[in-house]
């Protein structure tokens, strides 16, 4: 078996070199596609650049950043979770329901948190106390909980909701101009909310205890087990914290838009949870990826939408260019596994 | 068609170790040569050669005179040599004939189609041949280890292999079993094949082969007709001169001790395991492949189920009962496999180092890891372990099998183990880190930890234990300690021939 | 013409209303672009009236740009499409609705930035907070309404018993699905027939015949289905083939069938006798409309009514004559 | 001679879903008179025709130990090869639409085998991309397939079975023959139980995985193309989340994930009928459309908890 240490001593190609530099800390590649994105989008796409579409963007990164947040969490692990994006349908119906009922906002979010927990733990119980395979069992949560959100509300959406609730979920704060908009433009509370989890579970996950401890659940299953780290309870708290990431999801959508219903995300955004994970570096065999690659990675996607957008590209053809990003993006995964 | 084998002068080296020196033998067809040796003498290397994984740097292979070329393993099969291994080749849910026949499946009458009908009756006939009764169209799944062995069998024979080695084929079976294992290898000496038989129960090699062949440190010491031969004589040959007795051990070894196992059940492998493990002992396992060594490491740690027994801790405030998870959480178990399940591969060697003991590292309410601690710990223990790496950030994939071991040992040493358990520290490992692991287990054991090191290399055994109990048939069959403990003593033991005849 | 009928329909509609018809006030004005906030391309209405519009944009005196995005009937990709369409600092935000009430926030974000909204095809919902300026659409309660009604009395000059009814609905989150349901249990009260069973289409002929097929067996004497959209048309031909129902009017095994929009299948079954009768969705009216209001909306002309386009009930007796054929979109 | 427990256990897993799939059609038969009908069943051997061709090919590719997610895009592109050829005659229109379903599959195959994707993940980007390419096409419209074709959607044999089933029901017998009596079929198992091992032992893994996701891109066209002619036209509808039904249909039916296991013919055919009936038998209950998912969901679940149990006997 050839010694690759001595492979390296022998002044490898430099090109190999700059590879394993750039494996090195994968989350490099995510931040340098997001910038070169923006600049170029900046430079060529009218209206990109405004101060108004910059917090559009920003506050777009919180309808799918706290997905991407706990996705990132189960694949370090070694999982992944399918069903989240119907969770945030399932916790959002009842909750609004409740806050129409009883008009108090707490109870609403409340019960949206618990229901996206509760679904996070059926995944995880199943996962990793009755040994299932993570696709599976959150393709039936995935069914289970929009058949749930359908049955609950017979597919009406559920309407009038407080003013608090809307009002300060949903508001934009801080409104300034920076010189540069016509208008005073406020920052989405969605975007900070998004930004202050990314740093605060970031952190977490990088540098705390239990983080490392995902990474070496993630890394070898066995070797984590004998070096006692209490692997199943690890695996069982990604796919929480993931119920978590939906339901509080559940609270910024409802408020954004005011109702909750059974259609507010959609498989086709499923994707662009596991894409932005994967250019964040993470893969399917687990121990790898970071919350700020993931963040990075989900920035690069909603800039793509947000020009093909504002340049009009037909939607089917955006279709036919994110579906090839995704599979380049698997590609580069199996380079860097080299 | 009938062969005869003939190995001239292989010679076969891997950095540090010469794994075969110079080795001639020769197989006439109908002969069974009983190959021994220990473990590391050679006789898996011999086997790669045979079986065209390995290409030796001198000598060659000669079958019936002519010389043959081994460079892959297809290139085995073509020259009629065949492996019976110790884990089986087989695919669970295909049935038994088609196991047998997966690399040459009998074309059926349409294109593409295989004659199941004709894959089978070949089968029947193969297994007839043997004489046994396994149905070819039952799946593998439903058979015995045994079934398993003998289907294997039957495959090399239904390939027209004439040259068949066995590679210590009856350490899992039933007493049944192996007496069906005998005849298979009686008929098929019988039909003129030539066979080399691995085993370390001596009284197989009497009962079984023609001939001897014994290897040691890669070179054969011995060859003959098991006739002429009586087993002490066989036994010095695979040990060597009898060693002096160990050095006089000045390690003080007493008090009560520290972890107790009475009675460790475990179905089919384990019949009830009594040991205890003193402070500053080191207490050795020894057994042959198979005996249950690792599955009682893994049962009393509870990687793997345990059907009985209990487990009594010593520290200082008396002794109590305790669960597996504690006990995992106060040993430091270095496995027998690094690969799959000692390191964390793709991680870098500080990562792998500080695995054990993060809470030392972490600080605070959230316990934040301190990355430079853990950096500055891990780095003094490539110094203090002379580990040979890159930087302390290379990735543990990246280095030599030998200081990979050393990665496994800094990860325990770090956390100042109670109980240390080693199965097959040193294998795999240059003959100067084994040196030096050698040291690291003497330094701890003077530290007072309680220490189990399970090995196969007798002269590691000898040279480190101070008790040493031979676990047979599931149970501790006898014990030596201090000066008693002798290889020659520990093969008779472990082979189940006690000083019978010695 | 199409019978154009201005109908206040809002009840929070302004009090003042202003002069039905008002004379456009059309100046000159520099080129207007228009965000097009769609559900999605996926369904035959969107994708048509999509090429409609830009057809009609372009004929139009005035410089009209319109900027589609599409949000795969994801909520939430909608309420961003919308966003980024003002962000683009859009002159009028025209939304086409996936979920009525939730599309308010986004109308709300538009007012905030100062840009006139406009819906399209389905309304905002009655009591969300935030209204658009100016909705265009179907009146869909009426085309049910008025198909259904066509066929009850077909079935009384026939001497055909009415009783129950079969209701083949559209996709179940859909306004118009659930506001054509209103309109065809209007239709069975004036008659006194009633619906058997509601049974979900979503739009889509195959879920169409396997929701229809167990439902025939259920109601083997059923005589009567009304369908929310005859693009689902040949998913129930293909049920009522091998239940040996499917007959033009006349033969005895013939069902009578009611149904909306006129799709190029439901063309062909009302010449062929099979299809009783068949309300129009003037698409071309609706998007000419929509069209002729941009530049207005944009020029800051506030509106107190909706436009709702009724559009006349196609039966084989009418179906070619010329005037009628003047009304087909989906060719 | 005499049978161990074990055997009894496995042939209990094993043949589990086959009970389950009679108890629920006597459950539908007693609640509602008009389940056990002849014209009853002909609506169920239609509805399932168009899960039952994909459900075929997809099983290949599971028992292999891989996986396939762009079978329902794949249907909708030959789907809109049938428009694009709608005035060819019929065979010449089936021809091309089979043919684009083989040429995505090889490239699946490609990507998977010899690239050495992660299946799940690179199927999962090229089901978008496939759709969006098709959606160029048609403009998101509905189109309208061939005359010819149309009617091959209307014939029935003795008048009653439709033709469009029984060609599904061909597609997957074919598949089952070529996975039990093939070279090919061996191999399939061989790799789904132990890849290393067959790749030892000689087995082509790659080309053998390449010709599983040919067979299952040709299978997906089949249930577009039979989509097609059975409707007489292209919507937009065609193969929208057919992926995950087929995966719980084949999960269902007894294959396992875990490869290795499977069958095309009883297992898959039963998984799918049991999924329709259970949509049908609900139907005809006039139960609300809302508890489909919620039963189809629970069911999955099921058979995936008994997958791994059996798995787990077997890896343990």
């Amino acid at each position: 078996m050839v010694d690759e240490s001595q492979f390296r001593a022998s002044g490898a190609s430099p090109g190999l070199k700059l590879w394993h530099w750039i494996s090195a800390n994968p989350a490099l590649l995510p931040v340098a596609l997001s910038v070169a994105m923006a600049i170029i989008f900046a430079l060529t796409v009218p209206k990109f650049a405004d101060l108004r579409n910059i917090m559009n963007i920003f506050g777009q990164l919180g309808f799918l950043g706290f997905l991407c947040i706990g996705m990132t969490y189960v694949m370090v692990a070694g999982g992944i979770d399918l069903s989240s994006y119907t969770v945030v349908s399932a916790s959002a119906v009842v909750g609004a329901t409740a806050m129409v009922a009883t008009d108090s906002t707490l109870l609403g979010c409340v019960l949206m948190l618990a229901i996206g927990c509760s679904f996070g733990i059926v995944n995880g119980i199943a996962v990793a106390y009755l040994r299932m395979i993570p696709f599976i069992v959150t393709l039936s949560t995935m069914v289970v909980a929009e058949g749930f959100a359908i049955w609950f509300t017979q597919a009406q959406s559920v309407y009038g909701l407080p003013d608090a609730f809307i009002d300060n979920f949903s508001a934009r704060i801080l409104p300034m101009t920076l010189g540069i908009s016509p208008r005073p433009v406020g920052i989405p509370v969605a975007g900070i909310a998004v930004l202050v989890a990314a740093l605060a579970l970031g952190f977490v996950l990088s540098r705390t205890i239990y983080g490392r401890r995902v990474y070496l659940t993630g890394a070898n299953e066995e070797t984590a087990r004998i070096s006692g780290v209490k692997v199943r309870r690890i695996e069982f708290s990604t796919y929480a914290i993931a119920g978590i990431m939906a339901g509080i999801t559940a609270i910024v959508l409802t408020a954004d838009l005011g109702t909750a219903t059974t259609a507010m995300v959609r498989d086709v955004r499923l994707m662009d949870i596991i894409a932005a994970t994967v250019i964040g570096g993470a893969s399917l065999k687990g121990g790898k990826g970071s919350i700020l690659g993931t963040m990075f990675g989900l920035l690069f996607l909603t800039m793509l939408s947000n020009a093909f957008n504002l340049l009009g590209v037909s939607p089917f053809i955006a279709m036919v260019i994110k579906g090839s990003v995704l599979v380049a993006v698997i590609g580069l995964d199996v380079l860097r596994a080299k | 068609m009938t062969a005869t084998l003939h190995m001239e002068g292989v010679t076969k080296a891997f950095p540090g170790v010469k794994a075969l020196d110079c080795v001639s033998i020769t197989v006439q067809a109908g002969e069974v040569m009983g190959l021994v040796g220990v473990n590391g003498a050679g006789k898996s290397t011999l086997m790669n050669v045979l079986g065209g994984i390995y290409m030796p740097e001198e000598g060659h292979v000669e079958i019936n005179g002519r010389r043959v070329e081994l460079r892959r393993p297809s290139d085995a099969d073509e020259a009629g040599i065949a492996f019976i291994h110790q884990e089986l080749l087989y695919f669970p849910t295909l049935t038994v004939a088609e196991n047998m026949f997966i690399s040459r499946l009998p074309a059926g009458r349409l294109p593409f189609t295989v004659d199941k009908r004709a894959a089978q009756n070949r089968a029947g006939e193969a297994l007839g041949q043997l004489g046994s009764a396994i149905r070819p169209s039952a799946p593998m799944e439903t058979l015995s280890v045994g079934e398993k062995q003998v289907v294997e069998i039957a495959r090399a024979v239904a390939q027209g292999a004439d040259i068949v080695i066995f590679d210590e084929p009856s350490s899992s079976l039933s007493i049944k079993e192996k007496d069906a294992l005998f005849a298979i290898v009686r008929k098929l000496k019988a039909e003129g094949k030539a066979i080399i038989y691995i085993s370390h129960f001596l009284d197989e090699i009497e009962e079984l082969c023609d001939s001897y062949a014994v290897l040691r440190n890669g070179r054969l010491v011995g060859s003959g007709s098991v006739a002429t031969v009586t087993r002490s004589q066989i036994v010095e040959l695979i040990v060597g001169q009898a060693m002096s007795g160990p050095a006089a051990r000045k390690r003080k070894i007493g008090g009560a001790p520290r972890l107790t196992l009475s009675g460790i059940r475990r179905d089919g492998i384990l019949h009830g395991i009594d040991l205890e493990f003193k402070r500053g002992e080191v207490l050795g396992l020894w057994g042959l492949l198979g005996s249950g060594r690792t599955e009682l490491i893994r049962s009393i740690l509870g990687l793997d189920p345990m059907h009985g027994g209990s487990m009594t801790f010593n520290d200082d405030g008396g002794s109590r009962p305790i669960g597996h998870r504690e006990l995992l959480e106060r040993t430091a178990y270095v496995t027998e496999n690094r690969r799959t399940d000692g390191l964390f591969l793709d991680e870098a060697v500080w990562k792998n180092i500080s695995a054990t003991t993060l809470d030392q590292y972490a600080a605070g309410r959230m316990r934040v890891l301190d990355k430079a601690a853990e950096e500055r710990t891990a780095i003094s223990m490539i110094e203090r372990l002379t580990i040979r790496t890159p930087s302390h950030r290379a990735r543990a994939a990246n280095l030599s099998g030998g200081n990979q071991q050393k990665v496994v040992f800094a990860k325990w040493l770090n956390r100042k183990p109670e109980i240390l358990i080693l199965d097959e520290p040193t294998r795999g490992v240059d003959v100067g880190a084994k040196r030096e692991i050698g040291e690291l287990v003497e330094s701890l054991a003077d530290s007072g930890s309680s220490v189990l090191l399970v090995t196969s290399e007798i002269e590691e055994m000898v040279a480190l234990a101070d008790r040493v109990a031979v676990i047979r048939d599931g149970v501790i069959a006898s014990e030596a300690k201090g000066e008693s403990i002798t290889e020659a003593d520990l093969m008779a033991a472990a082979m189940g021939t006690e000083a019978a005849d010695a | 013409m199409t019978r154009l009928t201005r109908r206040g329909f809002m009840a929070t509609t302004a009090a003042a209303s202003a002069a039905l018809g008002a004379p456009a006030i059309v100046h000159a004005q520099g080129k207007v672009t228009v965000g097009m906030a769609w559900p999605g391309m996926q369904d035959a209405v969107w994708s048509t009236s999509h090429k409609l519009l830009n057809e009609f944009a372009a004929a139009s005196d005035t410089e009209i740009e319109l900027v589609f995005t599409a949000a795969d009937m994801d909520v939430a990709k909608q309420a961003s499409d919308a966003n980024d369409l003002i962000s683009r600092g859009v002159d009028v935000l025209l939304v086409f609705p996936i979920d009525s009430k939730a599309i308010s926030s986004s109308v709300k974000r538009a007012r905030d930035a100062g840009i006139p909204s406009m819906a399209f095809l389905r309304q905002v919902h009655a009591d969300a907070r935030h209204q658009a300026d100016v909705f265009v659409g179907i009146d869909a309660k009426y085309q049910q309404l008025s198909s259904a009604r066509t066929v009850f009395e077909k079935m009384k000059a026939d001497g055909a018993e009415v009783g129950e009814v079969l209701w083949v609905s559209g996709d179940i989150r859909d306004e118009n699905s659930r506001l054509r349901g209103v309109g065809l249990q209007e239709a069975c009260d004036e008659h006194g027939a009633s619906i058997a069973q509601d049974l979900v289409g979503n739009w889509d002929p195959q879920q169409a015949a396997a929701a229809l097929a167990p439902a025939l067996k259920a109601y083997p004497d059923i005589n009567h289905i009304s369908v929310a959209s005859d693009v689902m048309m040949s998913g129930v031909r293909q049920v009522l083939q091998d239940a040996g129902r499917w007959a033009p009017h006349g033969e005895p095994s013939h069902i009578y069938l009611s149904s909306v929009d006129v799709f190029p299948i439901g063309l062909e079954l009302l010449r062929s006798g099979h299809l009783d009768a068949d309300t129009i969705f003037d698409v071309t009216g609706m998007c000419r409309e929509a069209v002729d209001l941009m530049p207005r909306l944009a020029a800051g002309e506030s509106f107190d009514s909706d436009i709702l386009i009724q559009g006349p009930v196609f039966t084989p007796d009418n179906v070619d004559d010329p005037e009628m054929q003047a009304q087909l979109w989906a060719t | 001679m005499h049978e161990s427990m074990i055997q009894a256990k496995r042939i209990g897993l094993e043949y589990g879903f086959y009970l389950l799939l009679l108890a629920i059609v006597a459950v539908f038969t007693v609640i509602s008179n008009s389940f056990l009908t002849v014209s009853n069943f002909v609506q169920i051997a239609i509805a399932s025709t168009f899960l039952l061709a994909a459900a075929a090919g997809l099983t290949l590719v599971l028992v292999t130990g891989e996986i396939d997610l762009s079978i329902g895009s794949t249907a909708y592109v030959a789907a809109t090869i049938v428009y694009l050829t709608a005035d060819a005659p019929a065979g010449l229109s089936i021809a091309a639409a089979l043919g684009a379903g083989l040429a995505i599959g090889l490239f699946n195959g490609w990507i998977v085998a010899y690239l050495g994707m992660n299946s799940l993940l690179a199927t999962l980007g090229l089901m978008i991309a496939y759709r969006g390419v098709a959606l160029v096409i048609t403009e998101g419209t509905v189109k309208q397939a061939g005359e010819g074709l149309a009617d091959l959607g209307q014939l029935k044999l003795f008048g009653v079975i439709p033709l469009i089933f029984l060609t599904a029901l061909a597609i997957l017998l074919v598949f089952q023959w070529i996975l039990r009596k093939t070279r090919l079929g061996t191999y399939w198992l061989a790799i789904g139980n132990n890849e290393d091992s067959a790749r030892k032992i000689g087995v082509p893994v790659r080309r053998a995985k390449l010709a599983a996701y040919a067979l299952c891109g040709i299978s997906a066209a089949a249930s577009g193309t039979l989509l097609a002619g059975y409707l007489g036209e292209i919507t937009t509808f065609t193969g929208r989340g057919m992926e995950f039904q087929a995966v719980a249909a084949v999960v269902i039916g007894g294959t396992s994930l875990f490869g290795g296991r499977g069958s095309a013919f009883p297992g898959t055919l039963a998984g799918v009928l049991l999924l329709i009936i259970i949509n049908n038998g609900l139907g005809t209950r006039g139960v609300s459309p809302f508890v489909y998912p919620f039963v189809a969901g629970a069911l999955i679940f099921f058979a995936i908890y008994l997958d791994a149990i059996k798995n787990r006997a077997r890896s343990s």
